[in-house]
């Protein structure tokens, strides 16, 4: 859905083409799970203001969100090039780097990044990721701890390399729940961020947050419909489609939301989904 | 947000009927073809002009209705590539508005046809008769209206 | 008047539990047909599930997923399920007891007859 | 019905151009269109036949500026003519705030004036609004022709103007008259918002 603010700054866009309004408007559409659109307007606006290191921040992050490290790297290394030492720039290369299996250079940018601040707790837990997958690296691979879940279920057979923004533990939350199972199960809020879990693919892109931000909406259309037909909260939701069984329940103020192969029986995805629910209102209540 | 109202009774219901139907643009006019209010997404639309045309539409398609059915025809639903558009007239007491709503995949006809039930009920309920209200000009209007004017005809 | 769907729905309203099957269209979420029990807002109903109904499917195609099947929707006080074919949404309302497992099969072989 | 928004002081009225088939209110509104800077005038629609001749109405939103610290629009439309389009005339009529009646003032035209006039009575009156109540001016285009052609002020006077509405002569196609008839009918309707009406709105 389209929001008020994402209307007036469309609109303040209309009214003057040349000003850097895009530069929000890429942010709201971003966020709000548009990405696609976010990456038209976040490259019409370099075309013109190519010299602005956070049009090229605001690209690399849309570029990341599509799964385009490629291109989300090299947009990074621009902002470095313009605005030396930028730490959103450090951050996400060190991510990439991670992500692409370079972890002496993941260090380096996180450490860098680090540095410029030294509060960030989502720096110190990905740098103490990296630097533990780093000490892993060093062991045997049957030692290595296995992957989450594949996004696709012609990649399910392939565990890929973990790899998300999220602190370890949320990361983790569900892998007691879903054991060793090509599942997943990720916690959403009510603005269609991730919380905990993740989904992985097996060439390692993290699509939690396009999938939180796609069924949230879900979520919210359900609201709006008991609404309207008086048959008092939703409980549950459940889909099955070509190739996954996804069922979704309220979790807070949020949404949880489990996907397994459609060879899993729909009945067992439910029973997966109740686990999760536990699991995710200790984690809640404990206030982590 | 974009809400331009002409009456202030106006802005609740339309909120409220883009919000739920998911329609992109709702403008609710007088059928003289005056804008009341609108809400929405209307930086592509010439709302002054899409006011005037769907009065007229509105119009014509009821004198349509009473010729060939007895009675004016109720809403119309027009498709275009993109976009949809929803033309209904609004019972008030003692006469009508109409309201003109623009959607997309995003919405379908039967969720503005549902939401525009309520939407309706509403109007009917808050819309208050028309009064002639306080003065609104200056006694001395004149001169501002012929300096204006002058000005627009280059004859100033 | 008797459509293509009539002895579908007439089956389906059968099943215990079941207080309303339609026939609706996915993309303007309009009744094509249905068999109601009296105090169902078919109409609501129809617009609303049809309008779930898509955005899981969009959804569903953004994760890559693929198309969705079957839908269902528990509420406190009952269930909305719904699959689709051919751009038309079987739908149908019921209780919270209902046996979910036999209308899922049901609505899922009935998807079958149609058009 | 002038729609005055005192949360933002705006004020939007709408004017009809009326009058027989050929009379020039399309050209009114052409002129006019022509005259007023773009940032005062929106877009002009015309729902037209493939030869012209309106088949609808023509549109044409103006700005007029601030007056009395609101910001006043006006909408000008104009009916079609033509004696079968009866039913779209009151349509569009449907809310006027003000009336100009364009009348054509070649003397084989006459009786088309009349009738388009006793028109617009009847259909005013199909809309309960008060003849008398309405502010209206009357404009005797095409006064620019051969003398021989042409009826002359006085004479379309008593033919027309009745209710003693002030009247101008003009030449709508290349302007005399046409800024003084906009002039006229738009202090009428409003004076119909200030304190000097006897009947506010």
């Amino acid at each position: 859905m389209v929001t008020d603010d994402i209307r007036a700054l469309s609109e303040a866009l209309a009214a003057d083409p040349s000003s850097t309004v895009f530069l929000q408007l890429g942010e709201a559409l971003r966020r709000q799970g548009q990405v696609e659109l976010a990456y038209r307007v976040a490259t019409r606006g370099l075309e013109r203001h190519s010299q602005r290191f956070e049009v090229h921040d605001l690209v690399a992050r849309i570029a990341v969100d599509r799964g385009d490290f490629a291109r989300a790297r090299t947009e990074w290394e621009t902002v470095l090039l313009l605005a030396p030492g930028h730490s959103g720039a450090q951050k996400g290369l060190g991510f990439l780097c991670f992500q692409q299996g370079e972890l002496a250079a993941a260090s380096r940018y996180l450490g860098a990044a680090l540095e410029a601040s030294p509060g960030d707790q989502s720096l110190s837990a990905a740098l103490d990721t990296v630097r533990a997958a780093i000490a892993d690296e060093q062991r045997a691979p049957w030692e290595r701890p296995t992957a989450a879940l594949p996004a696709t279920v012609g990649a399910l057979e392939s565990p890929a390399r973990p790899f998300a923004a999220q602190p370890a533990d949320a990361r983790t939350l569900f892998a007691e729940v879903l054991g060793d199972a090509p599942q997943a199960a990720l916690l959403i809020d009510a603005d269609g961020y991730v919380m905990a879990g993740d989904y992985v693919t097996a060439d390692g892109h993290d699509l939690g947050a396009d999938l939180g931000a796609q069924l949230s909406g879900v979520s919210d259309e359900a609201s709006r419909a008991m609404r309207h037909l008086g048959l008092g909260k939703w409980k549950q939701i459940v889909f099955e489609s070509e190739a996954a069984s996804v069922a979704m329940a309220p979790c807070g103020e949020g949404v949880l939301l489990v996907a397994a192969p459609r060879t899993v029986p729909l009945g067992f995805v439910r029973r997966l989904l109740e686990r999760s629910l536990d699991r995710a209102r200790r984690w809640l209540e404990s206030g982590t | 947000m974009r809400l331009t109202v002409a009456a202030s009774w106006v802005e609740s219901p339309l909120k409220a009927f883009v919000d739920d139907g998911r329609v992109r643009l709702a403008i609710l006019l007088h059928s003289s073809g005056q804008v009341l209010g609108q809400f929405g997404f209307a930086r592509s639309v010439d709302v002054m002009t899409a006011c005037a045309l769907a009065a007229a539409t509105a119009a014509s398609s009821a004198e349509l209705g009473r010729l060939i059915d007895g009675r004016p025809f109720n809403a119309m639903h027009y498709v275009g590539v993109t976009q949809q558009i929803f033309l209904a007239p609004v019972p008030i007491e003692g006469g009508k508005l109409v309201l003109l709503a623009v959607f997309d995949e995003d919405s379908s006809l039967g969720l503005v046809q549902l939401f525009f039930q309520e939407f309706c009920a509403t109007v009917k309920a808050i819309a208050p008769a028309a009064s002639a209200g306080e003065p609104a000009l200056d006694a001395d209007f004149e001169r501002e209206l012929n300096r204006n004017l002058a000005v627009m005809f280059g004859r100033a | 008047m008797n459509s293509p769907f009539t002895q579908t729905l007439s089956a389906l309203i059968r099943h215990r539990g079941v207080t309303g099957c339609m026939v609706v269209g996915e993309s303007d979420g309009i009744i094509v047909d249905s068999s109601l029990q009296i105090g169902v807002n078919g109409s609501a109903v129809a617009a609303l599930t049809a309008s779930l109904y898509r955005k899981a499917q969009r959804a569903s195609t953004a994760a890559g997923f693929g198309m969705t099947g079957f839908f269902e929707l528990v509420a406190e006080g009952g269930r909305v399920c719904a699959a689709g074919r051919n751009e038309m949404v079987l739908v149908i309302v019921a209780g919270a007891k209902v046996n979910v497992g036999i209308i899922r099969m049901e609505m899922l072989k009935a998807l079958e007859s149609f058009p | 019905m002038s729609l005055v928004n005192y949360a933002t002081r705006e004020i939007t009225c709408k004017i009809v151009y009326y009058g027989p088939g050929r009379s020039g209110k399309t050209t009114n509104l052409h002129y006019i269109y022509g005259q007023v800077p773009a940032e005062r005038k929106g877009k002009m629609v015309s729902l037209a036949t493939q030869t012209d001749r309106t088949l609808f109405f023509d549109f044409l939103p103006i700005d007029l500026g601030i007056i009395s610290g609101f910001t006043t629009r006006f909408q000008l439309y104009t009916v079609p003519g033509q004696v079968y389009y009866q039913t779209t005339r009151r349509l569009v009529l449907q809310g006027a705030d003000g009336v100009v009646f364009v009348a054509d003032s070649q003397a084989r035209q006459l009786g088309e004036n009349v009738e388009s006039m006793q028109d617009l009575h009847a259909n005013l009156v199909n809309y309960d609004v008060d003849v008398r109540e309405m502010p209206m001016v009357i404009q005797y285009n095409k006064q620019d022709l051969p003398g021989d052609l042409i009826m002359t002020v006085p004479e379309l006077e008593d033919h027309l103007n009745f209710r003693n509405v002030p009247s101008f002569s003009a030449d709508a196609l290349h302007g005399p008259g046409v800024f003084e008839t906009l002039r006229a009918i738009s202090e009428q309707v409003l004076r119909k918002l200030s304190p000097t009406s006897g009947s506010n709105g």
